[in-house]
């Protein structure tokens, strides 16, 4: 085992961890933040794999627009101080949602665990952020460029979707 | 030097650098500010700290404690009759002060008992530093309105030309002619 | 040195800068404005000049109660100050104060400052709501905002000053700085700083805490210590940010004599910055809460890229 | 070394930082809660309803503009570091260029539909 190792297995620990959390609390908004908890350990896990600005990028996006943006929604549609029973599943959901992450689980597993063994110990390596950008410039154009129409189409019908596109005039308050 | 001040107004970079130059040269400029616990202040005239009692003077009337709009003067005094002096004559009653205190966490400083008080037992001083850890302590009795008459200034000066006041002119009065009879003469005087 | 030792000294370092320096920038704020209202600002704590009023002012906080509202969410509304603080010191890390005096010198420094500032928008959100008050909750929102609309400007004029030195470590962009990006990277300059106080919610962009309208906007509900957790991060984020400043557009340790006292330079240019921000707290009024959010997406995102086109455009032509 | 171990010891440092000022505070603070003082702050007067009321939606809108954005942004930093190289260069200014301006068509059309004015 090596440093590597400890630190790796640490951060997946927290994020599985916070993870099971998020999912199993009955307070909305804790869900969201233990969701900022697992989303800053796969940072970790990615940092420890020396994929340094991958792990950055999911710290600024993930944790500072996208949990925020859920935050906001929570905040600004429904979000009392407490457990809230509206948005509780029911036990036999619960139940059946159980049975359905653990067989997700277990595949993924089955799967990922035997290749853990092929590579061994953690390794950093990986292209670098100059070479991730010398991939994304040169070999993937074309999937970047359509990720910004799908952007587009993203904020587009995000907003249409809000129903804050308020195409009937000023007249709405 | 904001985009929406330039926007809405014309003046907005302007009034933002007029901002930062007056700021700038209040900085450069010694500050005018009194040192009050070091240096002490000088306060304006007819300042008013508090409140003094010339209990002397006082009838016991109740007017300031009627007048005051938050009841913060407190007045006990009972009645005692004064024999007659002279034979045959009538006794007589007065009223004699037993409790006069201000609770000044209630005052406001409006200065109504000030200037309702008939016979001039209530001053204004302008001393100011009796502020206390206790709040009941702000409750002035007598003995303590009365320390406080020692810093009451006295009155200002008149105007330039105002008119004399009515003791002064009447100590100016040309004295009375001697022809006139005495009697009538003492009797004019008290009239 | 063995490696943890190292370790150990950098921490201690960055703890020590992180408690000191914005210390410094609150007894600066008290003086300057003070002076440029005519006053004399504090005036007696540790005798010459109120040197000590902050150091005081620390002892107090730690003596006051600490109240948790009845109706707050605890854990959250208790761990919000620690999550608003710790960014700004893991960002304070990251800051080159020469080629050698630096806590942590990562590859990608700047996206380090960067992500790690975004997080701190958490610890307001967290305050907010948790406070289980209406202001706070709006406090909260409307800071969230302004967060993150200035977040963007922020990244945009960043990754600009990147592209002009071809690198993403802050070292390097300082190294790579010469006296013309004063002129070239005026315009993306002015979006850091103007973006920058905006992070801060300080004056003129302090709507989230306007005391007419929301109390003490996420704050109103905080008491004691970590009250005073959250106005350290204020501090710190001012050092943080007029320290970036430096670095980014201002040659950082570059200057005269700057072989052994080049971070001297760095450490006096962001003072001059922070008495910038200082200054127009006291020069300007404060911006309403629409105004603000077009300035950032209608003022400040299009200049930013703007600035992008520039430096792109220069970068290669020049290549 | 990693620069990101120190990363991690300066969270840590912090983390201990809260926890030893908390407990000096414990030591140091008077602790007397009564129930007005444990009441919800709303400028002195009684609190009205309960701990959360519905704010305005409209500060969804910047959200959603900044997750797209930044998603956008951070394809900035790995462009400044092929930008100078020999074959990429030129090519990757075009490439970008076109990204973000399709990108910022969704600007456009947010501001187009008032959505960054306040009604």
């Amino acid at each position: 085992m090596t440093g590597l190792d400890v630190a790796f297995a640490a951060a997946g620990t927290v994020a599985a961890a916070s993870a099971v959390l998020s999912v199993t609390t009955r307070h909305v908004v804790h869900a969201a933040l233990w969701l900022v908890v697992s989303l800053g350990a796969v940072a970790g896990c990615y940092l420890v794999l020396g994929a340094e600005f991958v792990a950055l990028v999911q710290v600024l996006i993930y944790v500072g627009a996208v949990v925020v943006l859920v935050l906001f929604a929570l905040m600004l549609t429904r979000a009392p101080i407490g457990p809230n029973e509206e948005v509780s599943a029911s036990p036999l959901h619960r139940a059946l949602a159980a049975v359905l992450a653990a067989g997700v689980t277990a595949l993924l597993a089955a799967v990922l665990v035997p290749l853990a063994r092929v590579v061994g110990a953690v390794r950093r390596g990986g292209p670098g952020t100059t070479g991730l950008g010398e991939q994304l410039f040169g070999t993937w154009v074309w999937p970047f460029e359509a990720l910004s129409v799908l952007l587009l189409a993203a904020l587009v019908a995000a907003l249409a979707v809000a129903g804050m596109a308020r195409g009937r005039g000023a007249g709405e308050p | 030097m904001t985009e929406a001040a330039k926007g809405s107004r014309a003046a907005g970079i302007p009034g933002l650098v007029r901002g930062l130059a007056a700021t700038a040269r209040t900085l450069a400029r010694p500050t005018h500010t009194s040192e009050y616990p070091d240096a002490p202040p000088s306060l304006p005239p007819r300042s008013r700290g508090v409140i003094a009692l010339l209990a002397e003077n006082c009838t016991s009337c109740m007017l300031c404690a009627r007048e005051c709009p938050d009841w913060c003067i407190y007045i006990d005094s009972h009645k005692e009759t004064v024999p007659a002096t002279t034979p045959g004559g009538r006794d007589r009653q007065r009223n004699v002060l037993d409790r006069f205190a201000i609770d000044f966490s209630l005052c406001m400083y409006c200065g109504i008992c000030v200037e309702v008080c008939p016979f001039d037992a209530l001053f204004w001083s302008p001393e100011f530093e009796y502020a206390e850890l206790d709040i009941r302590e702000l409750l002035h009795e007598r003995d303590r309105l009365g320390q406080w008459m020692a810093t009451v200034p006295p009155p200002p000066a008149l105007d330039e030309r105002s008119a004399d006041p009515a003791e002064v002119s009447a100590l100016g009065k040309p004295a009375r002619a001697p022809r006139a009879p005495r009697q009538a003469a003492a009797e004019e005087g008290q009239a | 040195m063995s490696p943890a030792v190292e370790v150990l000294v950098r921490t201690v370092a960055v703890l020590a800068a992180f408690l000191v320096l914005p210390l410094l920038v609150g007894q600066t704020e008290h003086k300057v404005m003070a002076h440029m209202q005519g006053r004399l600002g504090p005036m007696y704590a540790g005798g010459f000049h109120g040197w000590a009023q902050l150091v005081a002012d620390g002892v107090k906080f730690a003596q006051k109660e600490d109240v948790t509202p009845a109706a707050a969410d605890r854990p959250v509304f208790r761990l919000a100050p620690a999550v608003g603080l710790v960014p700004y010191l893991v960002a304070l890390a990251a800051v080159p104060l020469s080629p050698g005096l630096v806590g942590a010198d990562a590859p990608a420094s700047a996206v380090l400052v960067l992500a790690a500032t975004a997080v701190g928008i958490l610890g307001t959100l967290m305050a907010g709501w948790a406070s289980a008050n209406k202001y706070s909750l709006l406090g909260a929102m409307r800071a969230a905002a302004q967060l993150l609309s200035y977040e963007l400007p922020l990244v945009l004029a960043v990754a600009s000053v990147c592209l002009a030195a071809g690198s993403l470590s802050l070292t390097a962009i300082a190294g790579a700085w010469s006296p013309w990006w004063l002129l070239w990277q005026l315009p993306g300059a002015f979006v850091f700083l103007v973006a920058a106080v905006a992070e801060l919610q300080r004056p003129p962009f302090d709507m989230p805490v306007a005391d007419s309208e929301l109390v003490f906007g996420a704050y109103t509900e905080y008491t004691g210590l970590r009250f005073a957790f959250f106005l350290l991060a204020e501090y710190a984020g001012i050092v943080l940010m007029s320290l970036l400043f430096a670095v980014l557009y201002l040659g950082g340790w570059k200057g005269p004599l700057s072989g052994d006292l080049g971070w001297l330079w760095t450490l006096l240019k962001g003072f001059v910055v922070s008495v910038l921000v200082i200054w127009m707290r006291v020069a300007w009024p404060r911006l309403r809460e629409d105004q603000l959010q077009r300035l950032a997406w209608l003022g400040l995102v299009p200049l930013a890229l703007l600035q992008l086109a520039l430096t792109g455009v220069w970068v290669v032509a020049t290549a | 070394m990693s620069p990101y171990v120190v990363v991690a010891a300066v969270v840590l440092a912090g983390v201990l930082l809260f926890a030893a000022a908390m407990g000096a505070r414990r030591v140091l603070a008077p602790a007397a809660p009564t129930r007005a003082k444990l009441a919800t702050y709303e400028s002195g007067v009684d609190p009205v309803g309960r701990d959360w009321a519905q704010t305005q939606v409209r500060y969804l809108v910047y959200a959603f503009l900044y997750v797209i954005f930044a998603v956008d942004a951070v394809y900035l930093f790995p462009w400044a570091l092929v930008l100078r190289s020999p074959h990429l260069g030129a090519a990757s200014l075009v490439e970008i260029a076109v990204f973000i301006g399709i990108v910022v068509v969704g600007l456009a059309h947010a501001a187009r539909r008032g959505l960054l004015r306040w009604h």
